[in-house]
C-alpha cells in the first residue's frame, strides 16, 4: 500500500504504457481477447485515480503526490510530477474517457492491437500533460500525445470523403485531416518549445514550482532586450501553441477536419482530452507564469475567445455533416473555457476571477463528457448508416427510440440546459467574466443562444420531422442502439446529470485549486 | 588405535611399517600401501559379485515360484563359481568387421565403471576408499562411463541389433541421468555436503528417507533405469534386439557385462541406503545411549550397511521380476514430461522448505518435509488422473460413434 | 607438490596447437568441432593450473572454468545439430562443400 | 623427479598422444574416443590440481555429454566420408607450420609469466573448496552474472539444438 | 416532518414519475398513466397540505417557510440554493397543483386511454383512429390510442416538476432551472408528434424565442450575482441593497463616453438594467410582444400541453417571476423599468385581442387570449399593482386551463364526427365547421361558457370580473390613463372574441355532418372541466375589495392581505370609484352582447366581417422575424462564418502557406537533392561500393576453414610484426 501511495503518479502515468505492449504481444487473431484486455487493462488507471482522488486532500496547498526523478541531468530536467485540483481533475477524466473510447471502438477490426496500443499509448501522453511538473516534460508528452492521434486519424479515420485543396488538388479527407492537425499543432508548440528553451537556458532548471518564483521576479535586460519585451514574445508563444489546441479562433479549422475524420473513439478522446491539454496550459503555465501579461492581453484574449463563441456556434449551425456540427460545437465550448480564463487573467485574485476560473475548469470537464458523448452518438449512428449528411437522416425517433432518448440527452447537456452538467459551468464563467469583461460577455451571449439553435437543428434534422423511409426497412433498417453502446454511455449520462444536479463535489476541489493559483 | 576401532588404518599402518622394514623409500611405501589397498577393495566387490549371483538366481527362482540353484553345494551355493568357469573356458568369439580394439575395451570399461564406484563407497566410518567432496558427482561421472562402454560395445561389435540396444541404452541412460542428478541434490541439499560420508553423518538423527520419500521413489526409478533394468530393459529386449548392446559378447566378455551389471544393481542399493537410510549409521541416535555404544563398532557398521544394501538390491530385484517391459518412446516420455518436471518441483520445495523449517526442532522439521512430500505426491497423482480422464474423453470423441436410425 | 607451472602451461599450449591444427586440417565437420573441444580443454588447463598456482582463495579460475564447459557443451549442442541438419540436407558433413554462400 | 611428476608426465604424454590422433586418425569414431581419452586425462590433471569438482565434472559434462554427443552425430552422419581418400584438406602443411608457430608464440607469450616455475601455492586449508566455488558462483560478489548468463545460454542451446537437429513437419 | 423539508419534497414525485417511465414502465400503458397520477396526485397532496399550514401561519408574509443549502463553492464563500414559500408562492403554488393534477387526468382520456391501437399510427404522428367490427359484423372506426402515450406522461411529468421547481425556489437560478426545463419539455411536447414538420418547426420556433429571453435573463441573473453576490430573494430584496441598486446608475461610463446620446438608457439604475434584462426573460417565457410569436404555433401540440404551457405552468411562470422581479423594477429610480413593462404589457394586450378577433382555430383564438390576458398582468405590474397581476394571474390560470381543455374536449367530439363520416378534410379544429354543440356535448358546452364568461369579465359571478377589474381599478386609480384606456378596449375585445367562439362553437345549428355526430367526451375529461369550472366561479370570491359596493365586505380581501404581505411595503388597496366598475361592466357586457350579436347566424368565413387580412395573418409578424432575423442567420451561419470565414478566408491562408511550402520542397528537391546528393553523392557512392565488391568477391570462397586459415595466418602475421617492430 505504501508503495502504491508513493508510486501513485507514476502508476497512472506508465501503466497505460505496459497496458499497450501487453496489448501489442498478444496473438494476433484474438480479437476479443484484445479488446477485453484493452478495457481490462485501462481500467486500471482509472480506479488508481479514483484512488488518487479519495487521498487527494483539497485543504492542503501546492501539489501533492510529487515525486521526482532525475531525467536528464545534463539539462536540469527531472521527471517532476504531482497534481493539484486542476490536474486532478484532467487525469480524472482521461482515465475515465480512455476506457470508453476503447469501449467504444469495440466494432474495430483492422490492425486492432496496433490501434489499442496507439490508443493506451496516447493515454500515457495526455495523463503526462497533465502530471508534469516539469517544462520540458511537459513538452514532450504534449508531443507524444500527438503521434499516436495522427495515426489513429490516418488510419482508422473514416475512409470516405475527400478534401480539395486548390487548383482541383483533392486528397482523401482523413490524410487531409492528420496532416492539418499534426503540422498545425507542431508549428504551433515550436514557439513554446524556444520559449521553454529560454526559461531553462535562463534559470539552468525546467522545474516549473521553482521557474516561477525565479521567472516572474526577472527584471533588467535579457539578449540585449528589455525583460518585459522578451518576456511579451515567450507570453504569446505560449500562448499560441495553446490557443491551437485549444483551439480559440482563428486557429480552430483544424478541429472540424480532424474530428469529422477521426474514427469515433478518436473524436471522442480529441474532444474529451486533447483539447484539454491547451486549456490546462493556460492554466498551468502561462496564468502563473506570466501574470503581468496575461492581464495586459486579456482582452485580446478574450476577444478571440468571444469569436470562438460566436463563430463556432454559427459555423455549427451552417453544417449539414452532423460529426462536423459536433465538432464546431467544442470550439464554441472551449470558447466559454477561455473567456473564463481570460477574464481570471484580467482580474487574478478577485472573486469574479475566481468564480471564472472555477466555471472554466468546470466547463473543461463538462465539455469532456458531453462532447466525447455526442460524438460516440454520432459514430453510432455513421456506423450503421454509413453517412454523416443531415439531409439524409430525418424522423429516425420511432426507429430508434432509446437512442433519440440518449441523443436528447446529451444535447441538451451539451446545449447548456440547467439541471445538467453544462449549465453549471457556462453560468459559473457567465458570472464570473460578467464584471471583469462585461461586454465581451454580453457578445458571448449569443453565441449561447446559437448554441441552442444548431443543437435542435441536429435533433430536427436526425430524429424529428417525416420518417426517411428509406432507413426504415430492407437491409438499410436502422438498428437501435446495443447495450454495449448504451454501457459506454451509461457513465458519461450519470455524471452528466450527477454533476448538473450538485456539481460540489467535484467543485470543491477545483475551487480549493483555483485559489491557490492566485 | 585398535583393529576394532579402525581396521583399515590399522592394517595399512602395519603394512606400511612392514614394507619400509623391508626398506623402501616412504613415498613408494604409500603408494604401494594404497595399490594393495585398491586391489583388496575390488577383490571384495569381485567375491561379493559372484556371491549375487547366486543370490540373484535365488531370488528370480523364488519369484517365478521355482527352487533356483540347488544342486552344487548347499543351497546351490558352489553354483556361481560353476558357471564362472562355464563362461571362462567358452570359445571367445570376436565377429568379422567387428573393431577389435573397441570390443574388447568396452566389457572392461563397464565393469570398471561399476568398481570404480566402490572408491567413495563407505561401509563403515572408517572403512572407504577415499572421501570426496564430490561423490554424488562422482557417482554420475562413472555412469557416465558405464555409458561409454556401452555405446563402444554395441558399435564395435558392427551388428545392428547390437548398435539399437546401444543407441537405446544411451538414451534411456543419458536421460534418466538427469532426474537422477536432480534427486541426487536433495540429500545434498538436506546434508549441506556432497561427500557420501558427509551425507551419512547427517542422518544419524533421521533418516532423508522419511524427510524426501519421494525423492527416494525418484532416485529408484532412475536408479533401475540407469541398470537398463527390467521394466527399463529395452536394451535387450529379446524380443526385438535379440541381447541387445552385448548380443555377440560371449565368454567372460560377456561375463563381465554381466558381473557388472549385478554388481551395479547392489552398488545402487548401496547407494539407496547411503542417501536415504542413513548408511551404515542412522539409527536414529541410538548409538548415542551408552547401551548401544557398540552400534558404532566399523564392523558391526558395515554388517548394517551390507544388510540395507540387500534390502536396497532386493526391491531393485522384486521391481525387474514383477514388471512388464515399456516402450521405448514411453520410457522416454515418462522421463522428460514426468519425471524431470516432478523431481525439478521437488528439489525447490525441497530447497524452500529446508531453509524455512531446518531452524524448527528436528521432528517439526520432519514432519514438514514429509507433509511437502505427500502434498507434492497427492497433486502429481491428481494431475495424472485427470490428464488421463482427458484423454479417455479424447479418446471416446475420435472413436467413430454408433449412428441411430 | 612439486610439479612446476610451466609444465603445465607448455602441455595447455601444445594441446591448443594440435586443436587448432584439427580444426584447420579435418574435412569432417564434426571433426572441427573435436578440434575445438581440444582447444576449450588447454584453455582449461590453463585456467585451472593458475587458479592454482597463484591464489587458490580466489574461484576466479574454477569458475571460469566452469563456464568454459557450459559453453563447450552448448556450443557442441548446436553445432552438432547444425552439421545434423545440414548432412540432413546436403547428404554431407564435409565443411568446403557447405559452400553455398559463396558467389 | 618425484612420482607424482612422473605420473604428470605420463598423463601429459597421453594426452597430448591422444590429442594428435584426434586430428589425424582417419575413423571419425576412433577420433572421437581418442577424445575421451584427452578428456579423461585432463580430468585427472585437474586431480592433480586438487580441482576434484571440475575433475569429476569433466568426466560427467566432457565424457558423458559431449563425447557422447560425438559419437552419436557421427554415427548418424557416417556411410559419409567413409569411402573417400583423405580426412585431411590439401594444404594441411600449411595449418601444421601455422600451428607450429603459434605453438612457439604461445610458449613465448606463457613462459615470460613471472616466476613461471613456481610450485604451488598452499591451499587454504580451513575453507572447502567446493563450498567455496558454489558460493563464488551464486554469490552477487563474484560470478552469479555469468554464472546465470551461461545457464541462459544453455537454454538457447538446447531449443535451438532441438529446432535444427528436429525433423521439421513441413518439409 | 418540518415543512420546509416537506416544501423540498414537492417537486420530486413528478420527476420520479418521469424517470420510472423513461426507464421501466414505457411498455405499459396503464402503469405509465398511473404513475404520473399518482405523481401528480402526490404533489397536489403535499403542495395542499404547504397551502394550508401556510394559511395557518401569523403574517405569513414575516416568517415565510424557508430552507437553504450550500450548492457551488465560489472562493470562500458558497453559492446557496433553497426552497421558499411565501404569500406569492403559496397562491401560485395552489393552482399550479390543481391545475396540474386536473391536466394529468384530463390526459388519459384525451389521448384515448383504453381504445384500440390504430390501423396505421406510427409514433410521432396523431392517431387516425381504428377500426372495429361489433357483434353486428358493423365496421366502426373509433379514436384510437395515442402511439407515444407513455411518453406524453412522462414528458408532462417532467414539466410538472419544472414547474414545481420554479415555485418553490428561493433564488433566481434554481427558478431558472424551472424555467429552461419547462423550456425544454414544451420544446419536447410541442414537437410531441414530431412527425409533422408544422410540429417540429413551432418546438424549434417556441425553444428559441423563449431562449432570447433566456439568454438576457441569465445576463440579468450573472449582473444580479456578481452585484448582490447572492441569488436567494431575501437577500437580493433587503431594502439597503434595492436602494443601493436604484441609485447607481447601470451605463455610468456609457452614458459618459456618448454624453447625452442615450439619455434614455443611461437613465436607468443598475436595478432598473437588471430589472429589464430578467423581464425581457418574461417575454419570451409569457410570449409578451415582441416574442410573443411562438405561442400561437404551440398550438401544434396536444390540447392538454397547450393548457400546461398557456395557463398553468409556462406563462404563468413568466408572469409569476415578473411578479417575484418586481422590487427590482421598483426599486429603479429613474421608473423607466417600470414604464417599458407597463408599456410592453398594454400594448401586447390589446394586439394580441385584436389579432385573436380573426382566428378560425379554437386553439389559437384562445392561445392569443392568452397572450392578451398575459399583457393585462404584465400592464397591472407596470404600473405596480402588483397583487393584482398575481389575483389575475390565478384565476386566469383556473379559468384558460377550462377553456383549453374544453376546446381540447370540443375537438375531441369533433374528431368523433370525423372518423364516423370518415370525411378527413374537415378540420375538426375549425370554430366554422362546428355550431350546435351545446346538445351533443352538455357539460363541455356548460364548463366552457362559465370558463368563457370568466375570459370576459362577466360581472360579480367569474373570477375573471374581480381580478380584471381589480386591474383596470388600479391603473385608474394611479392615473396611467393610457393604460388604463388600452386594457379596456382589450377588454371589450376579449369578450367579443370569447362570444365570437361560444357562438361559433356551441350556438346555433351544425354546420357540417360531423358537427351533427360529435358526441360527449369521457368522464376523464369532463371532470377535469368541472373542477376547473368550480374554481373558475369561486376563486374569484377571495379577492373582493372590502369598499365594492353591496358586496363589499361580505367575503374579506383575504388574496389582497395575503399576497400583499409578500413584499416589504404594503400596497393600500386602490380606493373605490365607480368609473372603473362601470368600464369593466360596459366592456364585458358590451363585448359579449355584440359577438352573440354578429355571429349569431354567421355561416361560413366569408360571411366574417373581421377576417382583415392584415389581423388574420398576425400583423405579419412572423414573415417579418423570418426575413430579418431567421433568414439573416442561416446565412451568416452557412455562407459567411463556415465557408467564407473557415474555409475560405482561414483555410485559405492555411492552404496557401502550404503551398508555398510545397514550392519550396520542390525547389530542393529539384534543383539541390536529386542532381547532387541523389546523382553525385548517393549514386556514386553506391557504384564505387558496387565495383569493388565485385572485385573483391574472388576471395569468398565460402570454405569456413580457408577463411580461418586466412585469419590465423594474418594474426601469426601481425604478431611477428608486432614482436619485431614493436616490442
Amino acid at each position: 500500500m505504501t508503495f502504491l501511495n508513493q508510486h501513485l503518479l507514476t502508476l497512472i502515468l506508465f501503466f497505460p504504457l505496459l497496458a499497450a505492449v501487453i496489448v501489442l504481444l498478444l496473438p494476433k487473431g484474438k480479437l476479443s481477447l484484445i479488446r477485453w484486455t484493452a478495457f481490462g487493462l485501462s481500467l486500471v488507471p482509472f480506479a488508481l485515480s479514483v484512488y488518487l482522488w479519495i487521498l487527494f486532500d483539497p485543504a492542503k496547498s501546492g501539489f501533492q503526490f510529487e515525486v521526482q526523478y532525475t531525467w536528464y541531468a545534463a539539462l536540469n530536467s527531472t521527471l517532476h510530477l504531482g497534481v493539484d485540483g486542476l490536474s486532478l481533475t484532467m487525469v480524472l477524466l482521461t482515465t475515465l474517457l480512455t476506457p470508453i473510447a476503447i469501449l467504444a471502438s469495440f466494432n474495430i477490426s483492422d490492425r486492432l492491437r496496433a490501434y489499442m496500443f496507439l490508443f493506451l499509448a496516447l493515454e500515457t501522453g495526455m495523463l503526462g500533460v497533465f502530471l508534469a511538473l516539469d517544462l520540458l516534460i511537459f513538452f514532450v508528452f504534449w508531443e507524444v500525445g500527438l503521434v499516436p492521434m495522427y495515426f489513429l486519424i490516418n488510419q482508422w479515420g473514416s475512409e470516405k470523403g475527400d478534401r480539395e485543396m486548390w487548383k482541383g488538388a483533392v486528397v482523401q479527407a482523413r490524410n487531409y485531416a492528420s496532416l492539418k492537425f499534426m503540422i498545425y499543432t507542431m508549428a504551433g508548440s515550436l514557439g513554446l518549445l524556444l520559449a521553454i528553451q529560454l526559461l531553462g537556458v535562463l534559470f539552468q532548471t525546467y522545474d516549473l514550482p521553482t521557474l516561477t518564483g525565479k521567472w516572474t521576479a526577472l527584471e533588467g535586460t535579457l539578449l540585449g532586450l528589455p525583460v518585459a519585451t522578451v518576456k511579451t514574445v515567450a507570453f504569446w508563444a505560449f500562448v499560441i501553441a495553446f490557443a491551437i489546441k485549444v483551439p480559440v479562433w482563428p486557429f480552430h479549422t483544424w478541429l472540424p477536419d480532424a474530428h469529422t475524420e477521426a474514427p469515433t473513439a478518436g473524436s471522442m478522446i480529441l474532444a474529451g482530452v486533447l483539447l484539454k491539454l491547451g486549456a490546462y496550459g493556460f492554466l498551468r503555465l502561462v496564468l502563473p507564469l506570466y501574470p503581468a501579461e496575461s492581464a495586459k492581453y486579456a482582452g485580446a484574449l478574450a476577444f478571440l475567445a468571444v469569436m470562438a463563441i460566436v463563430f463556432g456556434a454559427f459555423a455549427s449551425y451552417g453544417q449539414k455533416d452532423f460529426k462536423r456540427l459536433v465538432a464546431y460545437s467544442s470550439v464554441n465550448h472551449m470558447g466559454f473555457v477561455v473567456l473564463g480564463i481570460a477574464a481570471a487573467a484580467k482580474a487574478a485574485g478577485t472573486l469574479d476571477a475566481n468564480i471564472a476560473l472555477n466555471g472554466a475548469v468546470l466547463q473543461m470537464f463538462n465539455h469532456g463528457l458531453s462532447a466525447a458523448g455526442m460524438f460516440f452518438l454520432v459514430g453510432v449512428l455513421y456506423e450503421r448508416t454509413h453517412t454523416r449528411n443531415l439531409d439524409d437522416f430525418g424522423g429516425l425517433f420511432p426507429l430508434v427510440p432509446v437512442y433519440g432518448g440518449i441523443l436528447i440527452f446529451t444535447s441538451m447537456a451539451s446545449l447548456g440546459l440547467p439541471g445538467l452538467n453544462g449549465f453549471v459551468s457556462e453560468f459559473l464563467v457567465v458570472r464570473g467574466s460578467w464584471p471583469i469583461l462585461t461586454v465581451y460577455t454580453a457578445i458571448a451571449m449569443i453565441g449561447l443562444l446559437f448554441t441552442g439553435a444548431y443543437i435542435l437543428k441536429g435533433i430536427k434534422q436526425v430524429l424529428h420531422g417525416p420518417l426517411n423511409e428509406h432507413w426504415a426497412h430492407g437491409e438499410h433498417k436502422l438498428t437501435e442502439i446495443s447495450p454495449r453502446e448504451i454501457v459506454v454511455m451509461a457513465p458519461l449520462m450519470v455524471l452528466i446529470l450527477v454533476i448538473g444536479v450538485y456539481p460540489a463535489w467535484i467543485l470543491e476541489i477545483i475551487n480549493k485549486a483555483v485559489m491557490m493559483l492566485f | 588405535m585398535s583393529f576394532w576401532n579402525d581396521p583399515i588404518n590399522f592394517l595399512a599402518d602395519w603394512l606400511n611399517g612392514v614394507l619400509t622394514g623391508w626398506g623402501l623409500p616412504a613415498g613408494w611405501a604409500t603408494v604401494l600401501v594404497y595399490l594393495v589397498g585398491i586391489t583388496v577393495l575390488v577383490v571384495f566387490a569381485m567375491v561379493l559379485d559372484i556371491g549375487l549371483v547366486w543370490v540373484e538366481r535365488k531370488v528370480v527362482a523364488r519369484f517365478q515360484d521355482r527352487l533356483g540353484p540347488n544342486r552344487l553345494g548347499p543351497f546351490g551355493l558352489i553354483q556361481p563359481f560353476a558357471d564362472i568357469i562355464k563362461m571362462v573356458i567358452k570359445e571367445d568369439i570376436t565377429p568379422a568387421g567387428a573393431d577389435k580394439v573397441l570390443y574388447n575395451i568396452a566389457p572392461v570399461l563397464s565393469a570398471a565403471s561399476v568398481i570404480m564406484l566402490w572408491a567413495i563407497l563407505p561401509l563403515a566410518a572408517n572403512i572407504y576408499g577415499v572421501d570426496l567432496n564430490v561423490g554424488l558427482l562422482y557417482v554420475v561421472a562413472m555412469g557416465a562411463l558405464g555409458t561409454l562402454a556401452v555405446i563402444m560395445a554395441g558399435w564395435a561389435s558392427n551388428n545392428k541389433y547390437a548398435l539399437l540396444g546401444a543407441f537405446r541404452m544411451v538414451a534411456n541412460m543419458v536421460a534418466y541421468e538427469i532426474p537422477m542428478v536432480i534427486v541426487l541434490l536433495i540429500p545434498t541439499i538436506l546434508a549441506g555436503t556432497m561427500s557420501v560420508i558427509g551425507i551419512t553423518e547427517a542422518q544419524r538423527d533421521i533418516w532423508f528417507a522419511l524427510l524426501s520419500p519421494l525423492g527416494l521413489i525418484i532416485f529408484m526409478i532412475s536408479a533401475i533405469a540407469e541398470l537398463g533394468r527390467s521394466p527399463f530393459d529395452l536394451n535387450e529386449a529379446e524380443s526385438e534386439i535379440v541381447a541387445g548392446f552385448h548380443i555377440e559378447y560371449t565368454g567372460m566378455k560377456f561375463g563381465w557385462f554381466y558381473a557388472g551389471e549385478l554388481l551395479h544393481a547392489f552398488t545402487f542399493g548401496g547407494f539407496a541406503a547411503i542417501l536415504f537410510f542413513g548408511g551404515y549409521a542412522g539409527f536414529f541416535g541410538l548409538e548415542k545411549l551408552p547401551a548401544f555404544a557398540w552400534l558404532n563398532l566399523p564392523l558391526v557398521q558395515a554388517f548394517f550397511f551390507i544388510l540395507k544394501a540387500m534390502l536396497g538390491y532386493w526391491v531393485i530385484m522384486w521391481v525387474k521380476y514383477s514388471m512388464p517391459r515399456i516402450r521405448i518412446d514411453h520410457m522416454l516420455a515418462f522421463n522428460w514430461k514426468f519425471l524431470v518436471p516432478l523431481s525439478l518441483i521437488l528439489l525447490a520445495a525441497t530447497a524452500i522448505l529446508h531453509k524455512i523449517l531446518v531452524v524448527l526442532p528436528t521432528w517439526q522439521y520432519a514432519l514438514g518435509m514429509f507433509v511437502a512430500n505427500i502434498v507434492i505426491i497427492t497433486a502429481t497423482i491428481e494431475i495424472l488422473r485427470s490428464y488421463g480422464r482427458r484423454q479417455r474423453l479424447a479418446e471416446q470423441r475420435l472413436s467413430p460413434q454408433p449412428v441411430e436410425n | 607438490m612439486s610439479i612446476p607451472l610451466s609444465w603445465y602451461l607448455v602441455l595447455a599450449a601444445a594441446l591448443f596447437c594440435i586443436g587448432l591444427y584439427g580444426v584447420l586440417v579435418r574435412k569432417n565437420a564434426i571433426a572441427i568441432l573435436l578440434g575445438v573441444e581440444l582447444m576449450l580443454n588447454a584453455v582449461n588447463i590453463n585456467l585451472v593450473a593458475f587458479w592454482r598456482y597463484l591464489d587458490p582463495a580466489q574461484m576466479a579460475g574454477q569458475a571460469f572454468a566452469v563456464i568454459v564447459f557450459a559453453v563447450a557443451a552448448a556450443e557442441v549442442a548446436v553445432g552438432l545439430a547444425l552439421i545434423i541438419s545440414v548432412y540432413r540436407r546436403r547428404k554431407t558433413v564435409v565443411a568446403d562443400e557447405i559452400d553455398l554462400m559463396k558467389w | 623427479m618425484t612420482a607424482e611428476q612422473i605420473f604428470f608426465l605420463l598423463t601429459a604424454a597421453v594426452i597430448l598422444i591422444a590429442a594428435l590422433m584426434v586430428v589425424t586418425v582417419r575413423k571419425l569414431l576412433h577420433a572421437a574416443l581418442w577424445l575421451v581419452l584427452v578428456l579423461f586425462g585432463v580430468a585427472v590433471l585437474y586431480a592433480i590440481l586438487q580441482a576434484n569438482f571440475l575433475a569429476v565434472v569433466q568426466l560427467v559434462v566432457y565424457i558423458g555429454a559431449i563425447a557422447i554427443l560425438f559419437i552419436f552425430a557421427d554415427m548418424l552422419t557416417r556411410r559419409d566420408l567413409r569411402d573417400r581418400p583423405g580426412q585431411t584438406r590439401f594444404n594441411w602443411w600449411v595449418a601444421a607450420l601455422l600451428g607450429l608457430a603459434i605453438f612457439v608464440g604461445l610458449l613465448s607469450a606463457l613462459l615470460s609469466v613471472p616466476n613461471v616455475n613456481r610450485t604451488p601455492a598452499a591451499l587454504p586449508t580451513d575453507t572447502d573448496l567446493v563450498a567455496a566455488l558454489g558460493t563464488a558462483l551464486v554469490s552477487p560478489q563474484g560470478y552469479v552474472l555469468p554464472f546465470e548468463v551461461a545457464s541462459v545460454l544453455l537454454l538457447a542451446a538446447l531449443i535451438g539444438a532441438v529446432y535444427l537437429a528436429g525433423v521439421n513437419k513441413k518439409s | 416532518m418540518a415543512t420546509e423539508t416537506f416544501i423540498w419534497l414537492l417537486p420530486l414525485p413528478p420527476l420520479l414519475a418521469f424517470f420510472l417511465i423513461v426507464l421501466f414502465t414505457n411498455k405499459n400503458k396503464a402503469l405509465s398513466h398511473g404513475v404520473a397520477v399518482g405523481a401528480a396526485a402526490l404533489s397536489w397532496l403535499g403542495s395542499m397540505i404547504v397551502f394550508i399550514q401556510a394559511l395557518g401561519v401569523e403574517e405569513f408574509g414575516k416568517h415565510v417557510f424557508e430552507s437553504t443549502i450550500n450548492w457551488l463553492p465560489t472562493g470562500e464563500t458558497w453559492l446557496q440554493i433553497g426552497v421558499r414559500i411565501d404569500p406569492l408562492g403559496a397562491a401560485v403554488l395552489f393552482f399550479v397543483a390543481w391545475t396540474v393534477l386536473m391536466i394529468f387526468i384530463y390526459s388519459i382520456g384525451y389521448h384515448n386511454f383504453g381504445q384500440p391501437a390504430g390501423d396505421h399510427d406510427h409514433p410521432g404522428l396523431p392517431p387516425h383512429g381504428a377500426t372495429i367490427t361489433d357483434a353486428h359484423g358493423h365496421k366502426h372506426t373509433v379514436p384510437s390510442v395515442e402511439p407515444m402515450y407513455s411518453r406524453f406522461f412522462a414528458f408532462i411529468g417532467l414539466f410538472a416538476f419544472g414547474m414545481y421547481t420554479l415555485v418553490v425556489s428561493n433564488n433566481l437560478l434554481t427558478l431558472f432551472v424551472g424555467w429552461e426545463i419547462m423550456g425544454l419539455c414544451s420544446y419536447l411536447l410541442i414537437g410531441f408528434w414530431y412527425g409533422k414538420p408544422s410540429a417540429r418547426n413551432a418546438a424549434i420556433k417556441a425553444f428559441m424565442t423563449t431562449r432570447i429571453g433566456d439568454v438576457f435573463m441569465l445576463l440579468g441573473i450573472a449582473w444580479l450575482y456578481s452585484y448582490t453576490g447572492s441569488l436567494s430573494f431575501s437577500e437580493i430584496f433587503r431594502p439597503e441593497v434595492l436602494e443601493n441598486m436604484g441609485n447607481t446608475m447601470a451605463f455610468a461610463r456609457l452614458a459618459h463616453s456618448l454624453p447625452g446620446v442615450w439619455p434614455f438608457l443611461s437613465g436607468f439604475s443598475v436595478a432598473g438594467a437588471i430589472g429589464i434584462l430578467l423581464f425581457i426573460g418574461t417575454i419570451g417565457k409569457s410570449a409578451q410582444w415582441p416574442l410573443h410569436v411562438w405561442l400561437p404555433d404551440a398550438m401544434e401540440g396536444p390540447t392538454p400541453v397547450s393548457a400546461m404551457i398557456h395557463a398553468a405552468t409556462m406563462v404563468s411562470a413568466g408572469v409569476y417571476a415578473a411578479i417575484r422581479m418586481f422590487p427590482l423594477l421598483h426599486a429603479d429610480q429613474s421608473g423607466y423599468a417600470l414604464t417599458v413593462v407597463a408599456f410592453i404589457g398594454a400594448f401586447t394586450a390589446l394586439f394580441a385581442a385584436t389579432i385573436a378577433v380573426a382566428q378560425n382555430d379554437i386553439k389559437r383564438v384562445l392561445a392569443y387570449s392568452t397572450i392578451s390576458q398575459l399583457g393585462f398582468m404584465i400592464a397591472a405590474l407596470g404600473i405596480g399593482a402588483y397583487v393584482a397581476a398575481a389575483f389575475h394571474l390565478v384565476t386566469h390560470a383556473f379559468f384558460k386551463a377550462l377553456l383549453f381543455l374544453g376546446s381540447g374536449s370540443v375537438i375531441h367530439g369533433m374528431e368523433h364526427g370525423v372518423l364516423h363520416t370518415g370525411n378527413h378534410h374537415v378540420d375538426p379544429q375549425d370554430m366554422f365547421n362546428m355550431g350546435g354543440l351545446r346538445k351533443k356535448m352538455p357539460i363541455t358546452f356548460w364548463t366552457f361558457l362559465i370558463g368563457g364568461f370568466a375570459l370576459s369579465g362577466f360581472p360579480v359571478i367569474t373570477a375573471g370580473f374581480w381580478s380584471k377589474d381589480e386591474i383596470l381599478a388600479d391603473a385608474f386609480a394611479h392615473g396611467h390613463w393610457a393604460v388604463f384606456i388600452t386594457l379596456a378596449v382589450a377588454a371589450f375585445l376579449t369578450a367579443f372574441y370569447t362570444m365570437r367562439q361560444i357562438t361559433l362553437t356551441f350556438l346555433g345549428e351544425p354546420r357540417t355532418e360531423e358537427a351533427r355526430h360529435a358526441q360527449e367526451t369521457p368522464w376523464t375529461m369532463t371532470a377535469p372541466l368541472v373542477v376547473l369550472a368550480f374554481f373558475a366561479v369561486t376563486y374569484g370570491w377571495v379577492g373582493i375589495p372590502e369598499h365594492f359596493p353591496l358586496l363589499g365586505g361580505l367575503v374579506p380581501n383575504w388574496f389582497h392581505e395575503f399576497v400583499g404581505s409578500t413584499l416589504a411595503e404594503h400596497p393600500e388597496a386602490a380606493p373605490f370609484s365607480p368609473i372603473p366598475l362601470l368600464t369593466s361592466l360596459g366592456v364585458a357586457l358590451g363585448g359579449l352582447f355584440f359577438g352573440w350579436l354578429v355571429y349569431r347566424n354567421v355561416k361560413s368565413p366569408a360571411e366574417d366581417k373581421l377576417q382583415i387580412p392584415v389581423l388574420k395573418n398576425k400583423w405579419y409578424f412572423d414573415e417579418a422575424y423570418d426575413f430579418l432575423f431567421v433568414k439573416p442567420s442561416y446565412w451568416l451561419a452557412e455562407k459567411f462564418t463556415y465557408l467564407f470565414l473557415d474555409r475560405g478566408v482561414i483555410d485559405g491562408i492555411l492552404h496557401s502557406v502550404a503551398r508555398f511550402s510545397l514550392f519550396l520542397g520542390h525547389a530542393f528537391r529539384n534543383y539541390f537533392d536529386k542532381p547532387v546528393v541523389n546523382e553525385l553523392i548517393g549514386d556514386g557512392t553506391a557504384n564505387l561500393v558496387k565495383t569493388s565488391g565485385q572485385k573483391l568477391r574472388y576471395i569468398q570462397v565460402g570454405r569456413v576453414q580457408s577463411y580461418m586459415l586466412v585469419s590465423t595466418f594474418v594474426l601469426v602475421l601481425f604478431a611477428v610484426l608486432y614482436y619485431f617492430l614493436l616490442a
